[in-house]
This record gives structure tokens, C-alpha cells and sequence, in this order.
């Protein structure tokens, strides 16, 4: 359904992603896992159309990102920026309102839909009242999930949407959002540094290295068959909470 | 949306015209920016209307010779007074040209008709301090030869650049003036220069009330150098044919105003503060018309003020904005507007009405164009460079979502720049509430009138009773303007800093 | 060392920490955890100093905040804001030297310390150079690392400092911040998601709910003598990952 | 500090007068204001210049005799050309002296040394048409006599008046012109009167330019009745003293230029349109420099209105920056401070310079005072807006990192309100550039000069010697400013949008 096929991308001719092939197909979720500055957010922008880039295609359902508007493409996508990027001058509501009032949805169906985000997000009713200075960095991120969800578009490119959660949220959000991704056969690219979220939510998992793709296959494929002692590396390095037992 | 259509309302309250109590045709009175100008055009205006039921306008303290010419020819006036000297040169070019019959048939080729001499002569004069003229024993300008080194003389650019003026005088008495002494000024900033004790000697004209106000002494042309300039009706052609009866009324004072009578009335103007409609009645030997109270004559200023600044100030956001908007879009185009705003910024308010004025005649409309040309700077650049500040962050995440450019202009992009922009304006508005006073000088009216009019007269209240207005005016601007920060910039960015 | 005693705090007259107290002796490091919202962010910026609190104490050494310049006592602690809060018009270098020039470094000793830092964050030399606009968001969080370490205060308060980071750079970061803080005696107040973190980096922890403390103590002890159900449930969400035996 | 410091620099540059080429002080040439005096003053410049070593700087066009005699004993030029008789009659107040020993004497106990004559004479002649002179064989006054019954002629008025003039002449001549057939004309009419034959005879100066172009004959005064007036040059005695072989070079050029040569140069300029610069060197048989008068005048007024609109500008800068900074600090002050810089805005510009005359007197220091005042509203507000714009969130950081009051302004606040803070400053050069030509009113000079006396004179192309070069300048400041955009603000600013 999404399919990126031969992205090539420098930013002052420094190469930062180069021949990266990925298809998440319709209703799949897949997880774009690799280190700080391999590229991952800079992929996320080129599938939105944000970035003019260098060379190969972006298509949703075959449809190449040039045969559409900026506006049509973003219509099908909903999208978390890393760090929430909720626009500074506007409340909380009117972030997450904005394009449902701009395609002139009712007040009542607007007010229906943001209450039931609020709900899946567990966000106290207050704050969306509040303008974004004046929120928590989770909270924040909170209200970016919802300005994403509000159209409840088909495609949903996530960056890091849960980095800032504590745990307890993090966990019941997951839960939450598995099931619409599911119940609603979005598909969904999401970038995480959460293994745990990752395996949890992903059908796939890419591993991305300096650019390229190592790797790309369930996580039980990147655990028992590597492609490369870096991916055995990678998720090896993932911190575990020693548990009870331990201690007993 | 609810906010523009705020501020676009506030506009169109500021902009409207006041309701014109409109009739046939009127006859439009001119004149000069000078007190005799004023007179001599209230002369005109009250024996017309005492003898003729056509309505009358009067254009009074319109500025120079040349800005009179050119609303003669354009037909924005009818009728003023001149002299006949001052014809020759500026007008017809031919400073040669001194009898009555030269110059009028001169002026005849350019349509235009001139009366006979009105009875008095107005001429350059050399003027000094009484107690400075006892000091030095000074009766006339031959007197100076000797003493002329160490005096310090304000002379008007008119005086110094004509050649019957200046140069000529120097010449013909053999005077030596140390160049360093001696000054360009504007002419109404002479008497001021005079009266404070900064200069000793400057140059006037023969019937000018200062005389006596600021206790000058006249030195005799020994040598008849100046020329005599007579004073007239100037008028358009057509005017004289569609209006014989009126034009064979002003004719009829021909003669009838001697250089003592005009003296004592330029006085009772400059020193006694007497109306000119009031001065002129007398003169007529009628009863002065319904004389404005100065109430009335503050509103109806303040109502031409506000329409000048209105309008330039809708025209300077609805043009300044977009431009600023372009400039910030597109780097050959935004250059090229923000340097053409710039210079047109440095034209000189005079120089530019004067140029304005073949375009758009006289009155209302070249103030306008001059006004709305000036307020276009600031406007442009702020918006220019609000848009520019704005974190492309904040554009590239509208984008994502979905936002069309006008979109995202008006719901990210200007809101994010509303705090520059916005000043960009007040300093447009404020400045523009400042420059409309220059409006007077080609008859638009406003503040100016009588600020213009008190600086002929060196007459510092009655420049007060349109400084202070003025300066009112732009208190009422700011606090407007902070309405509108209230209005116009979002909540989010007014809170957080 | 480092003593919070009965803080208060509210924004726009809602509560936000009541009566917090907290003590981070010589040395030690203590993690705070809590969920979104629950004020550490806040608590944080109190013992700076950068809000005027309601009520309470801040000392170091036993001496109160308020009988220092915010100058000198800024000069005490070093801070890792949440997102970093990098300088936007400077590059990475700037941002990282810019305290040590103001106080009159030598150019050799500031580039010695930036190398230094560098090299413990992992960080590639040519991002240094780059504005903040240019740098991935882990990227940022390094240098926003780099910067507080780089005056080698005695106090360090860290904001999620390394959220926005790979499982393999946070690894090694950690293994090489504990060590500095050990050697170095270091006494440190670190905001965190990550349990593993807190449990690694952390002598004690604090849990925060909803402006409170519900309670402080060792991992352990939280484990095993929880002072409120809600300990032992915000810990247990932490989603652990499956390791390869459950594949095998 | 480096970029502050570069800004200082920059205003210091713009303020400062452009560097003058002379290490050793420069030979000051001056001249008479009229066609004849500019070419002898270039023939003087252009010969010293190719013989020496030491600059020359030009100041012609200054005037008058008494002017330019005030001049050399001031010291304020060197060096000059001028005619025996006004010598005689201006400065020495002896018109009975003739000889040019004589003159040179009695100037010499005025310091003043004279040299011998340049070759011609500049006298009263009286001149026909070369084919009425044909036709009547006339060479001379004298060849008159006999017809000079039947002769129409037109005089000037001077002419005729001066004792000196028509009634000496008929005297001397014995000549018996018919009175009805004489007419006094006004001088520069005289000529069009003999073009069109309408006269036979007329007087006019014997170098006049028109000589030639009319194809006129002067008739040769054979009984010497008219003085003579021979062109010399008159230097102060300490520069024959300072630079004895400069002056010699001038002394070499004593009967050089004859009278037909002198005609033709004049004629150049006046019909040709043939530049001074050119006439000289053609006449020195040298290459023309640089031609100068129009250009010396222009950088003149160009150093004068730089020096008006930097220091207005270093004002705005060094006054409103930190007035903007306190303004955005605390709110009373700061609502105190915009309405002040407001409603000073709004003083019309005579009007404020009206004021200022008392406080200032006239010249450069109430047009500055002015200019200041003008241009503080745009700053100060723009510093306010782009301060208060700053994301609060930088300022907590740097608060938590230590930076001291000083030092978030300048490498925190500052850089990031520097896009909005320059747009103002930006504003305020550019409408003090426009502003500053109003100082011509008060006598500050700058590009205000040409256009006040150009609107005096309602003369468009004299307006725009001086609106032209300040469109320029206003060109030139934004370019500036594009150039102080890349040093002041942050790369990471521009670089971003
Ligand atoms: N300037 C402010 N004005 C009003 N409310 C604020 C302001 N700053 C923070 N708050 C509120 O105070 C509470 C605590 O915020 P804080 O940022 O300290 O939370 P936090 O524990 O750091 O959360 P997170 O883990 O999401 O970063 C939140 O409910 C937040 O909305
Ligand atoms: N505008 C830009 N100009 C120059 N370089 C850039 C720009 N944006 C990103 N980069 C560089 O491109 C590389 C990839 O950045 P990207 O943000 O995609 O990384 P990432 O995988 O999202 O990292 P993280 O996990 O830290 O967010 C990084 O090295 C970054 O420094
Ligand atoms: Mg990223
Ligand atoms: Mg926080």
C-alpha cells in the first residue's frame, strides 16, 4: 500500500539515506528501528512530501506522491512530527480541530471526535485548553497523536510518538492504538527507539544503519537471523528491567 | 476571519468621507500659503457670494505659485490671486515680460485671464530689527554698505534663487555679505530666526504684517531695485466665460485695495488674530459669514485628516501586505519591491507633490497618492520580515496536514508574524498622521491647514491648534493599535512573552 | 547536598507539586520517574532557580537558593532541558562552548573539552558545526548533553536526556555518564521513562504522581515494599521485550 | 562585539566625510557665478593642476565680488578671476582708480595680489549686425555719426541709467541718436529684439557669447570712452608666497586668452553646452579632467547629507535600540516611551524645525535635532516587537545556564530579534534619507538644496539634481543593509528561512 522504491537523499552533499526500498502493505504496521541520525525522520518527511528528494518514488496504492497535490497527499496521511511540533499560537483543541474546522466539519461532530481522542489518550479534559507553552512534555505528545488521528486518515507516519510517555501511558496507548490500527486496517509506519513498542505494535520491523537498511523482517527474523552482527548488536543493547525475582 | 473583517471595518469608519452637501457646480477660490493669499481669497470668495447665488469653495492656502497654476489648469480651482511679477517668472517663464498688457496676453495663450492691478504693489523688501536698525542708523538698504560683513542674514530660497532677487541686489548696492552668514531658509522660518535674535536681516514682502508684529523696519529700496510686483485676479478662461457676472465682480475691485489697506489687514490677521472671513467682510463692508466656530473647524479638520490617514492607512494594508507577502516569497520580485518602496520613501513630501500634481490636479487626491506612497516602507518591510522570521518548522508541519497555502498564510504564517506586522503598521499610521499635514499645502485640508497658515503667520498657537490635534490623533492611533495587538495576535504568543 | 524541602507550586492557581521534599546527598544520583504531567519537569526548573516557586526551599550545601545571584548559582549546576533547548541561531559548537567562552576559556581548553564530550556522546565531529535546524533529534540531545557537562558542574539536572536516543548510543552513554558521576562524585537529579534507566543509573528513586511523591527508595525497595498499588503498577508496565528463548 | 563593532564602524564611515586626497593642503580655486567666471576658474584649476603637484579643489560659482573677496580673506579660497574696474569700484570703493597699477597697489595693502591682464577686456560695447555694419561701413563708435538719426536702438536699463553709460557716451560721441527711435529694453530682450531686425543697435558686453551667435559686430569704442574692464586673477598674498610656482603658472598665462577666444569659450558653454572642464582643457590645449562643477556640487551635497542622515541614524541606533530594550523591559516606561516617539512623529517637519530654531539656532544642529527625532519610531518600536517576539523558552536556558542580564541581550535576545530590529533601522535610514532634505530649510544644505530651490523656481530639472542622487543614496543604504543582514544576523537565522 505504501511503497517507498530507490529514495536517495543529501542535505548539503552529505548522503543521508541512499537506495532505501520499503512496502508496508495495506492494514500493516512496520516499525523503522536504527540509530540516532540514520535517516529515519528524514524518511518519514520524504514520504509526507515534505522534501524534495533526490532520486526514486513514493506511492500509496501505486499512485506516485507527484501525481497528487500537497494537500490531497497529506489528506490521506496523519502524521506525529518528532517532538509534537504543535503549532505555538493556538490552544490545544484548536491543534487538533484545526483542518476538521478548515473542512468544515460541525461543532458537535468536531467536539464528539475530539472527546473520544482525549479518551484514548488519556489526557486530562483541561489541558487542551491550554496553549502548548503551558503543557508537559508528554502531554504535549499526547495532543500531537490526537492532531494525527483527527481526520482518521488511512496512512499514519509516526516519529517517535511515545518517547516522551511514562511508562503506565506508554503501555495502555499502546494497547489502545494496536487495536484501532487493527479494527481500522490502517497502515502505519512508526519510529521508534523502543524495541518492546516496536515488537509489540510492528508486523515488521526495518533496521536502518547510516542510510541504508540493514535489515527488514519480523522481529524473530532480525533475532534469529541477522543479517548482520550490527543487528544482533542493536537490539541486544536494549536495557531490560531485571524483575522481582532478582531481588527475591 | 471575524478579526479582518474587525480591522476592514475600522478601515472603512476611518476612510469614509464625510457627507458632502452637494449642489450645483461651485466656484473654487484659491490661494496662496500666505496670510495676504488668504485675505485676498476670502475678498473674492464673500464679493462673489454677496453678489451671485452661485456656491462657493474656497481652496484657501494651497502653497506656491506653480501648485496653483497647475490647479488652474486642471480646473480643481477657478479663480485666486497672484502678482504679476511672480507670473512672469514662474509661470510664463519670462521674468522680461513687466507691463500688465504683456503678461496678460501671455497668460491668455495658456487660457487663463488676469485682471487688472487689485490697487496695491507687493514687492521684496529687506527688513531688520527696529532697535538693531536705531543701533546701526539703517534707513535703507544702501545703509548696509559697510556694516553688510558681519551681518548675519535668513534669506527664502525664492529670494536667493531668483535673479531679481539675490544676486541682483548684492550687484546693484554693492554689498558684501559674508557668505558664511548668510542662509537658505524657508521663508516662515525667517521671521522665527529674526524674532529669536539668530539672524539680523531677512527678506520679506513690502505689505507683510510681521513689520509691525515683530517690530521690523523696512530699508528703503534707495536704489528702486526690486521690481513692483502688482497684485491680481488670475482665472481660468472658461471660468470667466461661464461666469461672466461673477468675473465682472471681482474685477470690480480692481483698484479698490490700497497697499495701506491690505497692510492693516494682513495686521489684523497676524497680530489682532481676526478671521480672514472677518477681515474680509470689513473690507466689503459686510457682514462677515457664518463664521466656524473653532469647534467646527477642529471637527472638520479632524474629518479630512481622518479621511487622509484613513485611506492611506487601508491602502498601505491592503497593498503594504500583499507586497511584503510576495517580497517574502520570491527573492528576485521581493528585492526589487522592497527597494522600489524605499525610493520612493526618499522623495522629498513637497517634491513629490509636485510631481504628483500633473497626475492628480490639486486637493484630496495627489495628498492621497503621496500619503499612501509613504506608507508603503514600513509596512512592506515588517511584513517582509515578520513572514521571514516565522520558524519554517511551523510551515513545513502545516504542509504536512493537509494546509493550502492560503491556509497556512492565514492561519500560521501571519498570525506567527502579527506582532512585526502590526508595527509595521502603527509606524506607517503614525507616521502618515504626521506627514497628512502636508496635505494642507495642496488644499486637501486636515491639521495642516492651520499649522501651514500659523508658520506663514510665525503664529505658534495657531500652529498649536493643529500640532495638538495632530499629536492627539496618533495617542488615539496607539491605543487603537493596542486594541487591535489584542485582537490580531494570537493569544499564544501574547501570553508567553 | 542538594535539598528540596516542602515545594509548592501552581500554575494559574492549579496545584502542581504540593509539598515536595526531596535530598540528593554528595555523590549520589536519584532518578525521578512519574507520570506525564505529574510536575517533574517543573520541580526541575524550580531547582534552577527559573521559576518563582510559591512556597519552600531549594539549598545546596545547606544554602538556600535565594542567597545566590541566578548567575552563580547556575554556575553550580548543569542542565539537560527536555528537547534539548538548544540555541537556535548558533551551531552545536556554539551552543556546547558558548558558557566556557563567556567565562574566558582558552580556545585550546575549549576544544580539548568539546573533543572530551564529544567522544563520551558518540557524536560525529562535522554535526558540531551544523545549526540545530540540521541535526536529527538524538543529535540534538547530545549536544544538550554536551553543553551541560561542559563547565564540569557539581550538580547536574537531566530533563529525559537520552529519550530521544538509539537502545545502543543510550547504552553506552549510560555506562559512560555513570562512571563520570561516580568518579567524579557527581550529585545528580535525572527525569526519566526509562525504568531500566532509573534502576541503572540511580541509587534512589523518587515516583511522582500528580504534583506528589507516593514514594522514594531504592528499586528494591519500591518492588518489594510498595508504598501505594500505583508503584507496582506503573512499574510493571514497563514493556519488557521478549528475548530469543521465547522464539526458540 | 565583532559584528557591534562593525556596525559602529559602518555608521562611523556613512558619518564621516569621504577621505580627502590631499596629504598637503589643496589650492582653493573660486569663481564669479556666471558662465565667464566658471571657464577662468577651470583655465586656473586645469593650469595649476598640470604643472603641480598640489591639489586643486574647486569652488566656483560662489557669487559675487564681495562674496568671493570675503573669501580670499578668509582664506577660504585662494585664488580667483575677476575684472579690474569691479575690483576698483566693489572692494576698493575707488571707482576713479583705472590703471592697473593703481589697483594693484591699493589691493596689495589689503593682502591681495593682482596680476597682469588675462588679454581681454570685458567693457560696455555697442554692437549692429555684421550685415548692417556691412552695409553702412561701420567699424566704430565714431563711424555712427551721421545716421545715427535714422538708427533704431534698444538699450538696457543699467545702460542707460549709469552715468557711465548712454548719456556719457552721446556726449563723448557727439551723437544725436533720435529719441522716439531708443528704447530701454530689459537686457536679455535686446537681443531678440536686434535678431529679429526690429533694432539696429544695441549694448551688451564685450565678450558676451551672443556676439557670435548672432552674428553681431561690435564697434570699436576708438575714443576710449568706456573703462576698461580687464580680467585678472587676484590671490590672497600668503598663497603667492606658499606656492610662488603655482601662482607663477598663473601669472604665464597674463594675455593668453584673447577676446574672440574668451567669446568663443562662452559661447561654447552657453550654446555648445560644452562643460567648463572641457572649454578650459581645450583652451589649455590639454585633456579635460574630470569635468567637476555639476560633480564637486554633487558630492558637496552628498557629504553633507551623509553626515545629516548618519548621525541621525548613529542616534537612532545608539538612543532608540536601548530606549526599544527598556521599553520591552517594563511596561509603564516601555508605553511612555512608543506613545512619546509616537506623537513626536507627528510634528509636522516646518513645524518641529520652527520650534527647534530657538533651541538650536539654524544650519546642520535643528535639522539633525529634527532628524533624530524622526527617525526613533521605527526603531524603538521595531526593537520592542522583535525582542518581545524572542520564544521566552531561550531565555529560561540561558537563565539556567548562567548567561548574566547582558549577556542573554547580546548573544541570545538580540541575535534573534536582530531580522526585526534592523527592518527598523532599515525604515528609519531610508525616511531620514527622505527627511533629511528638508535641512535645506534651515540651511544644512545636503540634496534638499537643489530641490527646494528647484520647487521655488518651479524648475523639474533642477529638482532632480537633487532627488536623483538621494533615490541613489537610498540604493545604496538598502544595499548596505543587505550587506550588515549578513554580519548581524545569526546564520542559523538566515540560513533557516
Ligand atoms: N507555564 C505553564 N502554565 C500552566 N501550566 C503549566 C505550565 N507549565 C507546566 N504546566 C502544567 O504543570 C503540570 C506539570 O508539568 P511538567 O512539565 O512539570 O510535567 P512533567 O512531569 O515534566 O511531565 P512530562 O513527563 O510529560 O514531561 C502539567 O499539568 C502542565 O500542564
Ligand atoms: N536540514 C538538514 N540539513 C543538513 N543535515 C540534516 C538536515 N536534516 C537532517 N540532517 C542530517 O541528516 C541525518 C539524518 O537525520 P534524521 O533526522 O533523519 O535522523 P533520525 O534517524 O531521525 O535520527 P534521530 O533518531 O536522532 O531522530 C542526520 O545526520 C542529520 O544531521
Ligand atoms: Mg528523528
Ligand atoms: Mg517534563
Amino acid at each position: 500500500m505504501l511503497t517507498l522504491q530507490s529514495i536517495y537523499q543529501s542535505f548539503d552533499g552529505r548522503s543521508v539515506l541512499s537506495d532505501i526500498n520499503l512496502n508496508v502493505p495495506q492494514g500493516a504496521t512496520q516499525a523503522l528501528i536504527g540509530s540516532s541520525g540514520s535517516g529515519k525522520t528524514t524518511l518519514l518527511r520524504i514520504t509526507l512530501g515534505l522534501i524534495a528528494f533526490d532520486k526514486g518514488y513514493v506511492k500509496i496504492n501505486d499512485q506516485p506522491l507527484l501525481s497528487f497535490t500537497q494537500v490531497e497527499w497529506a489528506d490521506r496521511i496523519g502524521y506525529v512530527p518528532q517532538e509534537g511540533g504543535l503549532f505555538p499560537h493556538i490552544t490545544g483543541f484548536n491543534n487538533v480541530s484545526l483542518i476538521a474546522r478548515l473542512r468544515g466539519w460541525r461543532k458537535n461532530k468536531i467536539a464528539d471526535r475530539v472527546e473520544e481522542l482525549r479518551a484514548l489518550v488519556d489526557l486530562d479534559p483541561g489541558i487542551l485548553h491550554r496553549f502548548p507553552f503551558e503543557m508537559s512534555g508528554g502531554q504535549q505528545q499526547r495532543v500531537a497523536i490526537m492532531r494525527a488521528a483527527m481526520m482518521d486518515p488511512q496512512v499514519m507516519l509516526l516519529d517517535e510518538p511515545m518517547a516522551a510517555l511514562d511508562p503506565l501511558i506508554r503501555r495502555s496507548l499502546q494497547r489502545e492504538l494496536k487495536a484501532i490500527f487493527k479494527r481500522l486496517g490502517k497502515t502505519v509506519l512508526l519510529v521508534t527507539h523502543d524495541l518492546g513498542e516496536a515488537v509489540y505494535l510492528a508486523d515488521q520491523i526495518t533496521l536502518l544503519h547510516e542510510g541504508k537498511v540493514v535489515q527488514s523482517g519480523s522481529y524473530r527474523e532480525l533475532l534469529l537471523q541477522p543479517a548482520d552482527p550490527f543487528v544482533t548488536q542493536f537490539i541486544n543493547a536494549q536495557r531490560t528491567l531485571p524483575d522481582a525475582a532478582q531481588f527475591a | 476571519m471575524k478579526r479582518a473583517a474587525a480591522l476592514v471595518l475600522l478601515m472603512a469608519a476611518l476612510a469614509a468621507p464625510p457627507p458632502r452637501a452637494s449642489a450645483a457646480d461651485p466656484i473654487v477660490v484659491g490661494s496662496k500659503f500666505f496670510t495676504e493669499g488668504y485675505v485676498l481669497g476670502e475678498i473674492a470668495a464673500q464679493a462673489i457670494e454677496s453678489a451671485s447665488s452661485v456656491p462657493v469653495t474656497r481652496k484657501l492656502g494651497m502653497g506656491s505659485t506653480g501648485i496653483l497654476f497647475q490647479a488652474l489648469k486642471s480646473g480643481a480651482i477657478d479663480v485666486y490671486a497672484d502678482y504679476t511679477g511672480t507670473l512672469a517668472e514662474a509661470i510664463l517663464k519670462r521674468p522680461d515680460l513687466r507691463s500688465i498688457e504683456d503678461i496678460r496676453s501671455a497668460l491668455y495663450s495658456l487660457d487663463l485671464v488676469m485682471s487688472g492691478p487689485l490697487g496695491f504693489d507687493d514687492t521684496y523688501a529687506l527688513a531688520v530689527k527696529e532697535t538693531f536698525a536705531e543701533q546701526h542708523h539703517l534707513t535703507t538698504i544702501g545703509d548696509l554698505v559697510g556694516i553688510e560683513g558681519g551681518i548675519r542674514a535668513a534669506f527664502s530660497y525664492e529670494f536667493m534663487d531668483r535673479k531679481d532677487g539675490y544676486q541682483g541686489l548684492v550687484q546693484a548696492y554693492k554689498l558684501h555679505f559674508s557668505p558664511d552668514k548668510v542662509s537658505r531658509m524657508e521663508h516662515s522660518l525667517t521671521y522665527r530666526a529674526i524674532d529669536d535674535g539668530v539672524v539680523d536681516l531677512i527678506d520679506l514682502y513690502s505689505t507683510d504684517a510681521k513689520i509691525e508684529k515683530s517690530h521690523l523696519r523696512v530699508l528703503k529700496d534707495d536704489r528702486q531695485y526690486f521690481p513692483v510686483y502688482q497684485a491680481v485676479w488670475v482665472a481660468r478662461k472658461a471660468f470667466t466665460e461661464k461666469h461672466p457676472r461673477e468675473w465682472q465682480v471681482l474685477l470690480n475691485l480692481q483698484g479698490s485695495i490700497s497697499e495701506p489697506a491690505m497692510i492693516d489687514m494682513n495686521a489684523q490677521a497676524d497680530i489682532g488674530h481676526v478671521s480672514f472671513a472677518k477681515i474680509a467682510a470689513q473690507h466689503l463692508g459686510s457682514e462677515a459669514p457664518r463664521s466656524q466656530s473653532l469647534k467646527s473647524n477642529i471637527l472638520q479638520r479632524t474629518r479630512e485628516h481622518l479621511l487622509l490617514v484613513g485611506i492611506s492607512l487601508l491602502f498601505s494594508v491592503l497593498v503594504g501586505i500583499p507586497l511584503g507577502l510576495v517580497a517574502a516569497r520570491f527573492h528576485a520580485a521581493g528585492q526589487a519591491i522592497l527597494v522600489a518602496s524605499a525610493v520612493v520613501q526618499t522623495v522629498p513630501s513637497l517634491a513629490l507633490l509636485c510631481f504628483l500634481i500633473p497626475l492628480f490636479g490639486v486637493g484630496m487626491k495627489p495628498a492621497l497618492a503621496a500619503l499612501c506612497l509613504y506608507s508603503l516602507l514600513p509596512v512592506v518591510l515588517n511584513t517582509f520580515t515578520g513572514i521571514r522570521s516565522v520558524d519554517p518548522k511551523h510551515l513545513e508541519n502545516a504542509r504536512a496536514f493537509g494546509l493550502t497555502r492560503r491556509q497556512i498564510l492565514r492561519r500560521i504564517v501571519l498570525p506567527l508574524a502579527s506582532p512585526t506586522v502590526l508595527a509595521g503598521i502603527k509606524t506607517a499610521t503614525i507616521v502618515s498622521i504626521g506627514t497628512a499635514t502636508l496635505a494642507a499645502l495642496v488644499g486637501a485640508g486636515g491639521y495642516g491647514a492651520p499649522i501651514v497658515s500659523g508658520l506663514s503667520l510665525n503664529d505658534v498657537p495657531t500652529i498649536l491648534t493643529g500640532a495638538i490635534p495632530a499629536a492627539l490623533m496618533a495617542l488615539v492611533a496607539y491605543g487603537v493599535f493596542e486594541l487591535l495587538g489584542y485582537l490580531l495576535i494570537p493569544a499564544g504568543l501574547r501570553k508567553q512573552s
